[in-house]
């Protein structure tokens, strides 16, 4: 008991532990898996990511040149930065915003360089 | 590679259970797994820390009896493989009417139909 | 008083995972109850059997949300053994490590809900502020805060770097400070022990029967614990389980207890004892074959029947979680105890509901 | 006449803006103490105009009624209190207030509200004794029920019944809802009863238990500061440090059960009362 009492008493004149969530943004560490990113000038439409993607997130479209990436069905285990043999994706953490609707992101090669 | 066994036959599970029960081993878990025709299921005991294993191989059809008698914890084990696989268990201490993980009108032993061909399974989920 | 049945859950605010007890109460006794799960069977065995073998790492990691990393180690472990891979001695290590902070964030996290259930909610945010150092503490290592994704077929994907290690010593040292202010209060406080002492009595002999696992087991005089079969680096480490006599509430708090402590102790000695090398080897072909793989889960035993056919898919994939196990103990208590006591018998099994239907 | 009027209508604005506010400041200051951030202050009042906003919704029109009884009762002994009155009528007023809120626990057949209505009827079996020692402990040193007659005592209550105050403490934790003996509506926990007694509340009739909730932390707030009446300062003071107290004492206990909390207030409340009414007393008949 007299050791909650002064737990209490040091919570009381001390800063709280917690946030206050969005509003203060928090010092992710280096490494931390957010979210997945392609970067379309490295991208050679291989679809070995699509391949070991273990939630069906990645579809690509070999012929047509274009990859779609469902961040929603995205489970962040890196098995795509691991396949990929350019090094087209790569990781990012920003705090993203919530949503109401379901979005897919659509990738298509820059002008220009379709892909060599 | 193999899980070490030892083979016995739906008839003598229950005193075979009872001899594992009153060395003072745990019952761990129950293991059905489908091969052809037959349903085989392998009880897992602990003794000390090491793995036994009973197996024994049956006919979806025919009921197997239950071990709910010897060991109390055996209902709810027993139970998932009914439901899921749809094998048929005599004296069960209490059983949950196949209303354990399925909900009403929903397909039958889910897990049985692991042998059907591939492509009939795609169609089912297209 | 009459008799009342009132239901504890699928939906109650202390636990928020989806059993269902009806639960009749006489002078707010309970007299009867009846249980009901399935609220969330999602299937994960069959669709294990459609994944190939190494995505499936990822889809055992969702099994439980707290217990993800020993999940993963448990199937990587049964497939290593099937192809026949020998990880390396650093990985070994590493997974201890990993073992030991997820059993420690699991336990914190059991602490603090068991005094939620007695309605301490104090105590319950020390045990949680404690805890988040240790999250803080696997996103720096792993990568992401409960879902661990390092544990791979082959060993660990994400080696530590020296900084990492140090990082690690520290938060633990830390956390090991910080529970030595918190754990005399649920241990010693009058009115924790007021709620916790003779409360959910499981005696040695129905532990047995019933088919308890983990801290249930331990807490009821029963010294069983798998690390003393040494898998990983366990038997390298040195290693004795917590043993407890009481077979109540209270007991099952203090192994509990006494596990955190350990664990920080584990986790530490694995780091300083990091071997030098690769933390991982390559793995080719697929598996062949059957195998049993158990591993001491925070909730207790955990076993996994893995049955390959030589093909990318797996035959059979059976997860036999500790909960699961601990259900029938929970049924045996609940009967002739006080209303009151319920919430506190039902979380002092640490029921993972979701783990339970797979 | 026109004096009282004003007393009332003042009492029945402004008591709700101050237990709304302390009800905020408790909020905080037990969020602190836990390590939290906590919310603002004026969340108690975000949360009633919202739940005025919803739609009103009542399992049956008993349930309404005895609400509102319960808001009128505890307004009327609230009024009395403020107009100086008599201490037994204002006790007693109180147990039919809490009455209402039992009855309209029990005018529903959520199981949860049974079990928190018999529950809050333990807790009043557990204080009423302890409150009418109090009033009694008033009469032995004062000579009279009357609150206003407290005035003008020259020596502060508390120098003659500390005992009685540590009492009333215990009464205080019962009738807030504070941890251990947050039975019958789990007010913080919601672990064993969800919403206990108000479960089948909702909208504006759970916003009306609310306030009738800041009536009553008043009012008791006021049984405080009764022990201290020259200057009223300090008995105002007196009652803020009580309510400082509970909430420490809510944040170092656990909850516990009701068979507890009647051999306690029933062993240790009243005993420490009866102690201090027997020395009162004997020190009276020495003295006369």
């Amino acid at each position: 008991m007299a050791k909650m009492i002064s737990t209490v008493m040091s919570n009381l004149t001390h800063c709280p532990k917690t946030r206050l969530y969005p509003l203060e943004e928090r010092q992710l560490p280096p490494g931390t898996r957010g979210q997945i990113e392609f970067d379309m000038t490295k991208c050679i439409f291989c679809s070995l990511c699509a391949k070991r993607c273990p939630a069906d997130a990645i579809t690509v479209d070999r012929k047509g040149k274009t990859l779609v990436f469902n961040p929603f069905r995205c489970i962040i285990c890196e098995s795509c930065l691991e396949g990929c043999p350019k090094d087209a994706i790569s990781l990012f953490s920003h705090w993203r915003a919530p949503v109401t609707a379901l979005y897919e992101q659509k990738y298509q090669p820059e002008p220009g360089q379709a892909g060599d | 590679m193999k899980v070490d066994t030892i083979k016995t036959s739906p008839e003598a599970i229950v005193a075979s259970a009872q001899k594992y029960f009153d060395d003072g081993c745990r019952l761990v878990a129950a293991t059905c797994v489908e091969e052809g025709e037959e349903l085989r299921v392998i009880y897992s005991f602990d003794r000390e820390l090491s793995l036994e294993n009973l197996e024994i191989s049956t006919p979806r059809e025919k009921a197997i009896p239950s071990l709910t008698g010897v060991y109390a914890c055996a209902f709810l084990i027993e139970n998932e493989m009914k439901e899921l696989f749809g094998l048929e268990i005599d004296g069960l201490s209490l059983d949950l009417g196949g209303r354990m993980y399925l909900v009403d009108g929903a397909e039958p032993a889910p897990m049985a139909d692991h042998n059907k061909p591939k492509a009939k399974e795609d169609e089912k989920i297209g | 008083m009459g008799r009342i049945t009132a239901p504890f859950g699928p939906q109650h605010p202390v636990l928020p995972e989806p059993l269902h007890l009806n639960i009749t109460y006489e002078d707010e006794k309970v007299v009867g109850l009846s249980p009901a799960i399935g609220y969330v069977h999602r299937g994960l065995e069959k669709t294990a059997e459609k994944k190939e073998y190494p995505e499936n790492v990822f889809l055992v990691e969702r099994v439980c949300g707290i217990c993800s990393f020993m999940h993963a180690m448990t199937y990587c472990m049964g497939i290593e053994e099937l192809m026949g891979i020998e990880i390396p001695p650093r990985a070994q290590y590493l997974r201890v490590f990993y073992s030991e902070i997820s059993r420690l964030h699991s336990h914190l996290l059991w602490l603090g809900l068991f005094a939620d259930a007695f309605g301490f909610e104090n105590l319950f945010m020390q045990y949680w502020a404690a805890r988040e150092k240790i999250l803080d503490l696997m996103e720096l290592t792993g990568g992401q805060r409960v879902i661990l994704s390092s544990c791979a077929i082959g060993g660990i994907r994400r080696d530590l770097n020296a900084e990492q290690i140090d990082t690690a010593q520290g938060v633990l040292m830390q956390t090991e400070e910080e529970l030595k202010r918190i754990n005399p209060v649920m241990l010693n406080a009058y009115t924790v022990k007021q709620r916790t002492v003779g409360k959910g009595m499981l005696s040695r002999e129905d532990a047995l029967l019933y088919g308890a696992v983990g801290p249930m087991l331990r807490a009821s005089g029963v010294a069983q614990d798998l690390r003393q079969t040494g898998y990983a680096a366990y038997r390298e480490l040195g290693f004795a389980p917590v043993v407890e006599t009481d077979g109540d509430s209270y007991a099952r708090a203090l192994v509990r207890v006494r596990e955190t402590c350990q664990s920080i102790e584990l986790a530490r000695k694995a780091l300083e004892r990091l071997p030098e090398g690769e933390a991982a080897v390559k793995v080719k072909g697929n598996p062949d074959g059957e195998t049993m793989q158990r591993v001491e889960q925070p909730r207790g035993e955990l076993l996994y029947y893995i049955k390959g056919n030589g093909s990318k898919n797996l035959e059979r994939l059976r997860i036999r979680t500790p909960t699961f196990a601990n259900i029938p103990s929970l049924l045996k208590m609940l009967p002739g105890c006080e209303m009151a006591d319920v919430p506190v018998i039902v979380l002092s099994i640490d029921p993972c509901i979701s783990c339970t239907e797979r | 006449m026109v004096k009282a009027l004003m007393v009332v209508l003042l009492v029945v604005i402004m008591a709700p803006l101050l237990g709304g506010l302390l009800t905020g400041i408790d909020r905080v200051l037990t969020a602190r103490m836990q390590g939290r951030v906590g919310p603002p202050v004026l969340q108690p009042f975000y949360d009633v105009l919202k739940l005025l906003g919803k739609e009103a919704l009542a399992a049956n029109r008993r349930q309404v009624a005895w609400a509102l009884g319960y808001l009128v009762l505890i307004i009327a002994s609230l009024a009395l209190f403020c107009l100086g009155g008599d201490l037994l009528i204002i006790v007693f007023t109180m147990a039919f207030a809490a009455g209402s809120f039992v009855l309209g626990g029990f005018s529903v057949r959520s199981p949860y509200s049974h079990i928190g209505s018999q529950r809050e009827l333990l807790q009043m079996l557990a204080y009423e004794p302890v409150l009418i020692l109090l009033a009694l402990g008033v009469y032995l040193q004062t000579g009279s029920f009357m609150v206003k007659d407290l005035f003008h005592q020259s020596q502060p209550l508390l120098a003659s019944m500390p005992l009685v105050f540590i009492a009333l403490l215990i009464v205080l934790t019962i009738k807030i809802r504070k941890s251990p003996f947050d039975l019958a509506t789990s007010h913080h926990g919601h672990q064993e009863l969800v919403k206990g007694i108000t479960t089948e509340y909702s909208g504006p009739y759970l916003a009306l238990i609310e306030v009738t909730h800041w009536y009553e932390l008043v009012l008791l707030l006021g049984l405080a500061a009764m022990f201290w009446t020259h200057p009223l300062g300090a008995g105002i003071l007196l009652a803020l440090a009580a309510f400082f107290i509970e909430m420490v004492i809510d944040n170092i206990c656990a909850r516990l059960t009701w068979n507890w909390m009647i051999k306690f207030t029933w062993t240790g409340g009243i005993i420490l009362c009866l102690i201090n009414l027997g020395v009162i007393w004997v020190l009276r008949a020495g003295g006369v």
